[in-house]
């Protein structure tokens, strides 16, 4: 699939490189607003309908000092930064 | 009389005068293994390949035969005639591009892509990070190497491993040996090549932003997120479908909840055994011949300079994104979109707490930091697509 | 400008222009996708298989070729020339039937035969369950497929994923993607099928009949049966070895108590790698060009009635076997026959107790249950001497 | 290995497999039996010999209350079964 | 009524006829399957070795083709045509030496040479104790056995079964099952084997001699060995280097605790998938044909001897050593030189303890023990070297 | 590689085999001994050094009685060691 072997110029290279990721990343961009307004919406809309306590809504309020928490939880890891350069990644912080 | 002269001159000792060259890889090699064990450089990879360079350049044992995978094929025949090492056949998933999209699974199954989710505008600066790798790519294009070789010297500054031993494999695999040991060297550099960058290009100020508080990102989002990117990243790059279509395909596994059993086995035993094999195989093809010439420096002066300006770029679009924004980013979070999770995005909450120790940006920095891997996965797709 | 043009041409967005079918292949997928999330249909294996059906589907990523294995064999060739993808590779250990072998070892390792030891004259109705796979055998020889894909297409009714697909690898590859869809959804629905179908030929008065509590199966029993099974099994039926063999060796692992190690890691860690590598690459056979047409909905409505046949052969034998019997049988655990193992009896333990609370069948319907798997395996055997 | 291509008839296939499938499936249950009978007479001339309180020899009598035993743990089973369609497998039940 | 007979004579039934000696095969698998579970016979590889060699003997089921195998080489071209059965496919990675290395990783990682490093005259030990290998050489080159095969009969005495088949995979693959019968029914003999012989040789005054405490061994020592033991050992014997590099790539991961987690994961699931295919394609070269004749007796024969040379060995340089030491050795802990880790250390524990309840070997028996396991690599490399 | 197929002599199989086994051990035994007089020797310049209270210094007064402990470890592994004939490997003891 090589394209053009001998003349592909190094700045088509670099700017459709650039583009394509510029580009992917700004329709993702617009795809998880899109997929967060609608699964807003229908979220709200079953919060509305008499599903109040259903467990399968973390509702902000349901953590109130979250912010507090993940702050606690980051200063501990960043605490530990210095001697850990193993990949283990950070997973989300869930309620217990 | 004649058969034990045979003999000794079997033995590596012998074979070294042939070429005494080895002896400096294994000094190499033994410093690879300082480096992985007592300065804790990226051990998990570090370890094995530098073992590999090691075993690799041992002469007589015979374990890897660089020229049966020359030229960008497999030469199936010498398999056919027993003349097979035990890294050789090892390596295969290497070059049949195997262990990458297994390590990747895994990696996904570890990733949570909620950060991103609650703040999509963070995927622009894992985006800027990537103008590094084609910076590099230039640069290296000046330097007098072939396009396919420069793209892969690029791909270091992509900082994420698994990307950029996929795509040397298929570019410039006679290359593989320094762009796998510039890549997670400097990946555990990040805390050390990063702060300095972050703090020329920032004033205190902007460093002692705060930013609010991430939305809750639903379940649902989370289930849809990996298979709608899967779909859309390989419709518009097909070459990085595999690299992404992995990532995803482990992050479904995580996320979906439904399959815990294969979520676990992929981040840990079959990413052990892949990461163990890949390191080998990926540290052998450092034989002296291909490792030792002025290419090799070029790579590793090439890969820190592709890491910086990858910093830069995050750092530089966060700036320019605060021109129009009332909710202003903190602009080190922009260094975090290299990718090398999750260290980059530690360094981003550890400079940012150095000036103001309430500010908490690790989670902010997590959006562009797992977008980096998406990012580097679309940027080598499109230079696979352009060099393979 | 004709390099853009060249790129623009390669992105799947304008593939999917010479075949638009590939979007009706998305929508499959992310259906299957949601029954293995939302409605947990088979979710180890339906979420591999839908994710594999989803990235064959997005054009130009050139993961799986299904060129490379047409005929019945593998192009070893074009591995040779480094155009394979990862799916390419993946799907190796199907077409050399490996994994459905090694995924029969860790199934073994988790079946206890001592119910079926216990009341040997239930493997009868295990045997019952499979005239499924024959009668569904003549439907689609008169539907117009060959006697190959019939045979394959009539093991959706032994409802045992690995053996199916085994199976269809070795007569009918090119139909694996709709069997093996069409074999682990109807697994996943038995609740569904199986319970109008036993209602309807039972009365209330057999589906209360109580059974008596089995007999202890001593250990050394536990131990020789995995072995004279094997002996005697593989010695009727020499292509059925290979399945019997693994599923008894991993029983044999379980029941010794000797290689618990080995017993642990083939239930666990080697099933689960190897069930999503199987899942990737038998999703990835479902290519839109072999997979939307007629045969497909044949497919599914033919396994359907497979289902059902078997699930009727199983109660309609016990109610027979019943007439010379003093000690009756509870019809309702012949329906467990077909295996589906332990969703059958468990669905036979429910439709008990909705007729008497304080009635267990779940350990009767465990013999047949289990015995279900040796058959379909016989079963197999025979198609595989017969056509292959 | 194709027998006969061309004119395997379809009743000949579905014969022989519904034979072979109950001729192994009857002869299995003949082997169970034989060895049933030759591991119970083993069993219990051991039991006769003076080793009664061998830790092999869960006699029957030992779990007397087997019954009611299987039935709880069945019904526990049973309630959960609509949620679990994963294919974890039911283990033998051992006494602790 | 043709198609049935034909059907028939497809059945192992009718097979057997044709050879009868398969029989005699199964119940020779049938009795190791019996030192497997009921003797505790090294379970771990003589069950799935035993079960192996079931499956291979069950005719018609062509799970294996030794003719895919001959003179030394694979024959490609018949997994080409899909004549391959299961055992073909894992048999390639005994072939191909892959999986004897994979289980030295693992090896490595479960053992401390802290005991050898603390005490290293103890090396000599383990050297002596491979002179069983040489000696047994020399008897089967009496017997009539080729070079190759006389060296792949004595690494037998080495006691170190991945070693054992590695060696013999290479110089005289057609010896494969009795070599591999032999040298784990022996390792699960050694408490039989040893002890007669340690009596004969040693007084009781010399089974009383206590040794001084070791040494603590600092975490760099432990650290550096492996990597120095690779390099020296590589470069003096190539062909042991695959071995060698193994063993202590694995160790390394364990001592630098930087790699828990693949340290982890190779001691552990990855050993174990490998032991299950190894074990299982190692027990399918036993085929009645290269089984069933007087070569496998002989081998049985001289590997019981070798293994009572190498004690012997061991001992008696451990007696001629306190010639000149102040500090006697007791020479029980020379038996354990054989390797059979951890088996012959704790004979040698045993054996001492006998003659004095407060003596405490074990420790010390540890560092010849595991010197045994790269003395036999020594040997073997050197035999590798001499005849392949 | 095969040096000399035909003639190749038994006794220089054994001579050469032995010999290399035991050159090969015996310059182990040397490196070990280097190895551990370089270690002992930065180890206890270190130790002159004030860092005393390193924990990464076990001396061996650290753990008096370390012989009877391993005595005693040894005694239940060998307790158990007719029973047990699997691969399990002994590992170092360390202090907890
Ligand atoms: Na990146
Ligand atoms: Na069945
Ligand atoms: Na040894």
């Amino acid at each position: 699939m090589l394209l053009l072997s001998a003349e592909l110029s190094n700045a088509f290279v670099v700017a459709l490189g650039i583009g394509v990721v510029f580009v992917g990343l700004v329709c993702l961009i617009l795809i998880c607003m899109v997929m967060g307004k609608i699964c807003n919406s229908l979220f709200n809309q079953k919060k509305a309908a008499p599903a109040p306590a259903a467990p399968a809504a973390p509702a902000p309020a349901a953590i109130p000092n979250r912010q507090e928490f993940v702050a606690a939880v980051a200063a501990a890891i960043a605490e530990d930064m210095g001697t850990d350069v193993s990949r283990i990644r950070i997973h989300s912080i869930k309620k217990l | 009389m004649e058969a034990l002269t045979n003999f000794l001159q079997q033995t590596g000792f012998s074979l070294i005068a042939n070429d005494y060259r080895v002896l400096i890889m294994l000094v190499i090699a033994c410093f690879l293994l300082y480096l992985a064990i007592v300065k804790k450089f990226e051990p998990l990879l570090l370890l094995p390949i530098a073992f590999g360079m090691l075993l690799t350049n041992l002469p007589g044992a015979g374990m890897y035969h660089s020229e049966f995978f020359a030229g960008g094929h497999v030469d199936w025949s010498a398999l056919k005639e027993g003349s097979f090492g035990l890294i050789d056949v090892l390596y295969l998933g290497v070059k049949l591009g195997v262990y990458p999209c297994l390590i990747f699974i895994g990696v996904g199954a570890s990733t949570d892509f909620g950060p991103l989710i609650a703040n999509p505008t963070t995927l622009l600066l894992g985006a800027a990070a990537q103008v590094g790798i084609f910076l590099t790519f230039l640069g290296a294009r000046a330097l007098g190497f072939t396009g396919a070789e420069a793209a892969s010297i690029g791909i270091i500054g992509g900082a994420d491993g698994p990307t950029a031993i996929y795509t040397t494999t298929r570019l410039a695999a006679h290359l593989l040996g320094p762009i796998a040991v510039a890549a997670y060297s400097y990946m555990a550099l990040v805390p050390v090549i990063q702060p300095p960058i972050m703090k020329a290009l920032t004033s205190k100020k902007e460093r002692q932003i705060k930013m609010n508080q991430l939305r809750v990102v639903s379940k649902t989002e989370k289930i849809i997120f990996p298979i709608v990117v899967t779909i859309f990243v390989t419709l518009l790059v097909p070459s990085a479908g595999a690299l992404i279509g992995c990532l995803m395909l482990g992050n479904l596994m995580r996320e979906s909840g439904v399959v815990e059993r294969l979520s676990k086995t992929v981040q840990n035993e079959l990413m052990n055994i892949v990461v163990v094999m890949l390191g080998i195989s990926v540290g052998a093809t450092a034989t002296a011949q291909s490792f030792l010439n002025l290419k090799t420096i070029e790579i590793m002066v090439m890969g820190v300079v592709a890491f910086g300006m990858g910093t830069a770029g995050g750092v530089l679009l966060a700036k320019f994104m605060n021109i129009f924004r009332k909710q202003k980013i903190n602009p080190l979070i922009g260094s975090a979109g290299v990718s090398a999770v999750p260290m980059a995005a530690r360094v981003s909450q550890k400079v940012g707490q150095a000036e103001d120790p309430s500010n908490f940006l690790l989670m902010h920095a997590m959006g562009p930091n797992v977008a980096g891997v998406i990012g580097s996965a679309l940027a080598a797709g499109a230079l696979l697509a352009l060099f393979s």
